[in-house]
């Protein structure tokens, strides 16, 4: 394994400014905390200002930067082929829940063990600040012609709905905040969702930072607040209450652990319940071939189809 | 020596277990066999049919003709009484029904039936049609399936309904019957596919009663059987090679005719190997996941390939349309990941169940951009065996997506062949720059003589990626002369792989070097223009075929080698605008003088094409072949 | 406009007693119980074995059966270039909530005034019975090699999520509840959803209309049960409220209406407050050529950019 | 007569205003003027620049030499001292930088400097920059911005944050006064651009500041303007057309260079029409939806041609690629819908800020099966303009798809012409064969010889379409002879294309009919590929010159009448393979004998294409241009 003698960091071409920067610290201080390197990290990412996190790390881990909308398909394939892998996906709100949302859906629905965080700006950031999906209806941001017509989706009820498993807000310019979650959701066993509530001050002059930084308040301040699912019966209830508490938005805006069940088991487990070789061979670590001799045996195969 | 068999019915009425059924004793005779499966998108209700030929060699294609046709409904008559030579097996009570009650029958088949049979001065009942065969000397098989049907419940002792299934076998065994083969075969092929003693005594009661009233007409001997054979289709052949070839990560989205392949896979997850290290033999997984949709399953496949492991995803047309961008960015990645296309009639949805030569070209140039796009293509179901290896050492030696077409007439076609034929043992991995254990900076993306970097797997070295233009590091980079340069370097891998790769093998030259004629074909016609040739040739007309094999990096100087000096170059494929034909033309400027062409969505059978050669050597520029119902 | 002499309709080749001829039916009594003529009803789908619903009507209507999984942006297309015509989008649970689950949750953003007949039967049916997305983890219906790996989507919950206006659940062997709806999804004003339990006999073995038949209870039988918003505050509280009630999923299924939202304008209404003119000369009514002559004024364009 | 200025600076600092303004005052002055923008996939801080032509007839090209450079940052300097033949504007303050302090430099870039440098002896500041410039005889004008600021700023009384900008206005105003017009054009142009008094103010303060100090070089005079002009790109010209055209419904998904087109329509939802009946100036309204995808997008155009509309979608590469599938259903279904394809650097996302020409053969073959897909591509502004009217006449006369290729070089750079050009009065709307009141059974697809069947709109017959290949009705037919049928008819539409659209529209030839030598070109190259040939004529060297338009249908038949008795046919086209060579070779058997080609992302200069013809001339096949910082 190669650590780099000379680690020169791409120039970070984010707006000054930018939320970004902040959710860029949070995941590199999260990673550095938890001891993980980069024979361990690989982050995938979308298409947008988002999308270009990987080459900005300063650290030494691998990076992905994929296609519009499809960062979660590579990092579905990249974590079951080696499921060792720490897979962090960032995503854009336009990557994940606009051109991207029928993989955010249906990621739901395996619950591979992986963390998405989501930078969730309001606009399309990267193509001059048209509406992304978490902008609301009627709200006009700067480059706008018109307030936008469409309504908001939802990410929190959304990733609930959709069966994520570990589901948080949080806030780009709380990066001690951020950082925590990241390193649960990294922890979490299955699929997890961070929206990170991500300034843009170039496009969106709606959501700012003093916008958040008035009306930001902390979910685990209450106490009484407790998202986990402990056991199966509860999830019916935790989950409507999460997502009652999610359409709160206006004078306040909650952060923090909105649902986390881990009950469900990770696609992972699925996988090898049906092929228990899963559990010590996996892909990426099964050789195929030695000197360009194939090792598999065909013979039950061909037993089958013999006649 | 060759028959021709053909069985048909509504879908979800047996038609498949009877032709198996059948099948199997005939190759426990020691037979060869060839089937192809037409079939309607749809469940239940619309005419499927199985067109099998039997031979006493490995047989490679199916006749236009039918020797035997073996039916229980109308439909199956109206639909085959035109294509039958031999003998027709029909179910009495359906003679009195006329066309217009076999609503399952499209208002196109069912007007064009009427005109014929009327323009013959007939009615429009099944019995004029086959009064119609009659004439032309065909044999006719009564058979009263109610009453084999009732005579089986009695006999079994079980209601008329559990028997139903009777007069499959009782077609299956007149059919059988005709061919004077060892009842025991037959038998024991009931046997091995019912595992309820009921039924097995439902099916050999009826088989008993109709083989006492056949007599055969053909008279078919055992034939001595050396090594070990085995019967499989192409979306098996597939799925077998990318196992043996070690494929280690299948993503796909159901779709016809592409879906049985990553299904099989899906039945065999975990396959047994040998641990390099121990020598033990050890199961190792497949993962195999049905994705949300296309775009999903080939992006996946390249998440996975990332990792360094073998990885495939299989779809068809409109699959292979969404997939367009996910190849595009494993095309600028370098991703090694293999696309089995299964062409099926398009565009669009087309005819979801019947096939089609049409999508060469937009596999050659799928996606936007320059980047190569390593295209190949089988012609049977042991080049799909060996070819799904085959696109993984490409893939891996050329770091590139490599896309295996494979057609719906040999996806769902069949046939029986030596094992022995597969030549395992000859078949090896070439995994290229792939570097197990990478010192000192990794540059993904290194220029290199010839366009080839060296390749890692994530994990073992920090690596980037990306779809925009990058550096050799794999960071975006928009600087004008390291993108002409990185530009350049992807595609040079192509004239490396040109170089590389011995053009012999990107194609297949069969029949006479010296004659003045010359065949290109590819795919699926390549059993039936072989057929035919011999046919021709056997009558003394010598004729040239060259098999495509790989269409990107095209076989150049061979091609121009082989057609040199030809007075008739004749492109035989499945499609209107004669593809191959095209991309012949683009890489050598020679272009084919006639084509025989067909589109109608049912494979081309080797008397049509035999027949269109006649034509072509006749003075006729273009043929259009339209066989098949 | 032609009325038909013979109308001639196509052979229909469900299975038998495939729950799609249920689903007809209904759809075939609303359009006539309320009147509505081939000039006005336009039958979109996607691809499947419900796919071809537009295809098997015994009415002279307009069918547009599109690609798998984008019946809805097709008919979005149609509804906003013709607000007039009356478009009903019939979709599998794979075309809708698989392949096409991106449009369907964008589609909520819109709230088109359309109506969306989910052929909910736990099956890809037309590709041989693999698991769709609403059937269950573990669940292992006929021809799946294995119990199913992957967790459901929750229809209504998700359609909730997602902004649709109308959403309701039938069953597709109670063509009179079912007949209902679907008038009444007429009527509404924006975005309409029915799941409609659609047992499909030849590859769900599981949920059978023997299941559904004794599982199967009406939400209007509680008279308390009001899914209708009717003030602006009441939002919140009735969404979640019948995402809940849509985990009640086992001994007990309801049918009937979960949630309906008329105070959310439709995206029709929101392209006319921007362009006033759209009331009146929708694009499907409005001339551009008079033989040939194009009749867009370009002067005020032009004068934009003069130099 | 031409002079080529450049600005440059960091993305969002106000390079496009200050280039607006500047090129504002030399329209005023009655010169016109061609501008291109490069800019990187970026929203603050890298590299970006404008270079202008300015020209007393229309101008068409840009030029790779720079005859006044206007800086105000290090960045600018280097990247492009080395273009400048002329002048530098320059501020005092970064003579000290280096290169290895300017961070927003790719890596690949400093390199490159820093050993080109070196190579000359010199160190790596502004200042050695500067100093290699002046030994070549480059004019250098220091200015010291921050003094002009901070003057500006005292003189109005605001801080000098919100002064900022005077820099920018003075590197405009130096290079405004070095070409010796009247003062007031730029001052009116100040003015109109700067809405509020202290911004104009402080702009006009910096104007004097400057102007007083620096000297004409050039003697540029007022030119005297007859009829109206007007200043578009390329995204604009086509949106302009397409309104102009009826368009009543755009759908898109955001993407770079194509969405600032649809944002324009966004901007101008309602537009005056005449109303027949009345006579009226009426409103109507153009519905724009910005889709979730471009799946999305491409489908609801298509939904929306069903109702009789003028439809269309506009994207780039990778949007292109995911509407694969949606454009065969279209093909199928015989949907006119338009498609504004502008292409940027591929493969994948590739360089999306940048040009390319690489998408010519992806456009023609887009998606599975066979279909006709008619493809245009525009040369210029105005036939931008006019083409997206083309476009909707051939979807609807020939009811496909129609893909209409568009280049990044052609839609973010501008030019100034005449509003005659356009020649609005003979432009005309075709709808062929749509029918607004049928009466008895509608048969949608009905077989006709010339292949197109009557259209009508939903909601007045009703009609059937679907994906799967039908019957005339529309009703899925599996049937293997309407397969044959239907699907011919479909392709054979491109034959009826082929013969009612005259050849000469296909192409435009310019130069010397009965010159040896022979160009081949499409699309944004044309301007420099016209001013270099016209340089090399005016040294006596005759060049003919082909402009191919239409790709598919080809016009076969001119081309080779045209390209015959050639010695020399040379391709010019932006990518790699020469990709509009090939699809000659595949229509006409004709192959280019010479290449010239880019592929780095920026436009060809008309200089460098001089030069390569030169090259070409001297005897070399093929020619790879790399100008362009
Ligand atoms: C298929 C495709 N369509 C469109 C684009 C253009 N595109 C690039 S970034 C972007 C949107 C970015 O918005 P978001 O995902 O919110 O990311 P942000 O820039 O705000 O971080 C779009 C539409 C693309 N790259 N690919
Ligand atoms: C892009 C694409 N992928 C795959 C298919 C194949 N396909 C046809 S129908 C179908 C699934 C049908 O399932 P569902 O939507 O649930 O409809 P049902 O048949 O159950 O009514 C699939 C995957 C296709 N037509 N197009
Ligand atoms: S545009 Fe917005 S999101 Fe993108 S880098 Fe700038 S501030 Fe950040
Ligand atoms: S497969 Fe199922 S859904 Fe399809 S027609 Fe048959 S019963 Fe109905
Ligand atoms: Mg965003
Ligand atoms: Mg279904």
């Amino acid at each position: 394994m190669v650590v780099p003698k000379v680690w020169v960091p791409e120039w970070n071409d984010w707006c000054p400014g930018c939320g970004n920067f902040g959710i860029l610290n949070a995941e590199q201080q999260a990673i550095t905390e938890l001891g993980l390197t980069h024979e361990d990290v690989v982050v995938v990412s979308g298409i947008g200002c988002s999308g270009k996190t990987p080459h900005f790390f300063r650290l030494p881990i691998s990076g992905v930067h994929t296609l519009h909308g499809r960062a979660l398909t590579f990092a579905t394939g990249i974590k079951l082929s080696n499921p060792e892998l720490t897979v962090i996906v960032n995503g854009g709100d336009g990557d994940q829940l606009g051109i991207g949302v029928g993989h955010f859906v249906s990621a739901g629905r395996r619950n591979v063990d992986m963390l998405v965080i989501l930078h969730d700006n309001g606009v399309y950031g990267l193509t001059k600040g048209q509406a992304s999906p978490t902008l609301r209806r009627g709200e006009k941001t700067k480059s706008l012609p018109r307030p936008n017509v469409n309504d908001n989706v939802n990410p929190i009820a959304l990733a609930i709905s959709s069966g994520f498993t570990f589901v948080a807000r949080s806030y780009a310019y709380d990066v001690k905040h951020l950082k925590e979650l990241i390193k649960m959701g990294i922890k979490h066993k299955g699929l997890a969702l961070i929206d990170v509530l991500q300034p843009c001050p170039t496009y969106n002059d709606i959501h700012t930072k003093e916008y958040f930084d008035k009306r930001v308040y902390k979910l685990d301040s209450d106490p009484s607040w407790d998202p986990v699912v402990r056991k199966p019966e509860e999830e019916g209830e935790k989950m409507s209450r999460a997502i009652l508490k999610s359409l709160e938005w206006g004078e306040k805006i909650p952060i923090g652990l909105f649902y986390q069940n881990e009950l469900v088991p990770p696609y992972e487990e699925r996988i090898a319940s049906n092929a228990p070789s899963y559990k010590e061979r996996t892909p990426a670590k099964t050789k195929i071939e030695a000197e360009g001799k194939l090792l598999t045996l065909l013979d039950d195969i061909l037993r089958e189809k013999e006649i | 020596m060759r028959i021709s068999w053909e069985i048909g019915g509504p879908q979800g009425t047996g038609v498949d277990t009877s032709a198996n059924i059948f099948g199997a004793a005939i190759a426990a005779a020691g037979y060869y066999i060839y089937g192809n499966r037409e079939y309607y998108s749809n469940i239940k209700g619309r005419h499927s049919y199985f067109n099998l030929t039997i031979s006493d060699r490995r047989a490679r294609s199916i006749s236009s003709t039918v020797d035997i046709l073996a039916s229980f409904d109308a439909e199956t008559v109206f639909q085959h009484f035109q294509e039958v030579k031999g003998v027709i097996i029909y179910h009495k009570g359906v003679k009195g029904t006329s066309i217009e009650r076999v609503q399952s029958m499209e208002p196109e088949i069912q007007e064009r039936l009427t005109h014929f049979l009327k323009s013959q001065g007939l009615g429009t009942t099944v019995a004029d049609a086959l009064k119609y065969a009659e004439s032309k000397g065909v044999k006719l098989i009564e058979l009263d399936y109610d009453e084999i049907v009732k005579k089986t419940a009695d006999a079994v002792g079980v209601p008329m309904s559990v028997a139903e299934r009777a007069k499959n076998t009782a077609a299956i065994a007149a059919s059988y019957a005709l061919l004077g083969l060892r009842k025991e075969y037959f038998m024991d092929a009931v046997k091995r596919t019912f595992k309820q003693e009921t039924f097995v005594k439902i099916n050999s009661i009826a088989t008993e009663l109709v083989m006492s009233t056949v007599k055969p007409m053909f008279q078919l001997r055992e034939l001595p059987k050396t090594g070990k054979r085995i019967q499989v289709d192409g979306n098996t052949a597939v799925a077998m090679g990318k196992i043996y070839g070690g494929l280690s990560f299948q993503s796909y989205y159901p779709i016809t005719p592409a879906s049985d392949e990553s299904v099989y896979i899906e039945a065999h997850q975990e396959v047994m190997a040998l641990d390099p290290e121990t020598g033990d033999k050890r199961k190792r997984p497949i993962v195999v996941v049905q994705a949300e949709d296309e775009l999903a399953a080939i992006n996946m496949a390249s998440g996975a390939a990332l990792t360094g492991v073998r990885s495939a995803t299989a779809t068809s047309g409109p699959g292979f349309s969404l997939m367009a961008e996910g190849i595009g960015w494993a095309g600028m990645n370098e991703v090694p990941v293999v696309i089995t296309y299964y062409i099926r009639g398009g565009p669009s949805t087309g005819q979801p169940t019947r096939t089609s030569q049409a999508d060469l070209l937009f596999a050659m140039n799928v996606s936007h951009g320059e980047f190569p796009r390593i295209v190949i293509a089988s012609g049977d179901h042991v080049e799909a065996f060996q070819d799904a290896i085959w696109a993984f050492n490409l893939a891996e030696r050329y770091q590139t997506p490599v896309i295996h077409l494979v057609e719906k007439a040999i996806a769902n076609a069949y046939s029986i062949f030596d094992v022995s034929e597969l030549k395992l043992d000859s078949l090896r991995a070439e995994r290229g720059k792939l570097v197990e254990s990478p010192d000192g900076e990794f540059k993904r993306f290194k220029f290199t003589e010839d366009g080839i970097s060296p390749r890692v797997a994530l994990g073992k070295a920090y690596v980037f990626y990306t779809g925009d233009e990058h550096n050799e590091i794999g960071h975006i980079s928009e600087d004008s002369e390291n993108r002409t340069k990185m530009y350049e370097k992807r595609i040079r891998k192509l004239d490396t792989a040109d170089k590389e790769i011995p053009e012999e093998e990107r194609l297949k030259v069969f029949g006479d070097q010296d004659a003045k004629v010359a065949v290109i074909t590819w795919g699926s016609p390549k059993g039936s223009v072989l057929d035919a040739v011999e046919q021709l040739e056997s009558e003394g007309t010598k004729v040239q075929v060259i098999q495509l094999r790989m269409f990107n990096p095209f076989p150049k100087s061979l091609t121009k080698k082989l057609l040199s000096g030809k007075e008739a170059i004749i492109d035989i494929e499945g499609n209107y605008e004669g593809q191959a034909g095209l991309v012949l033309k683009l890489n050598t400027g020679i272009e084919p003088t006639h084509h025989i062409l067909k589109w109608n969505g049912r494979p081309m059978a080797w008397d049509e094409v035999y027949t269109g050669l006649k034509s072509v050597l006749n003075g006729q520029r273009r043929v259009i072949l339209n066989g098949g119902a």
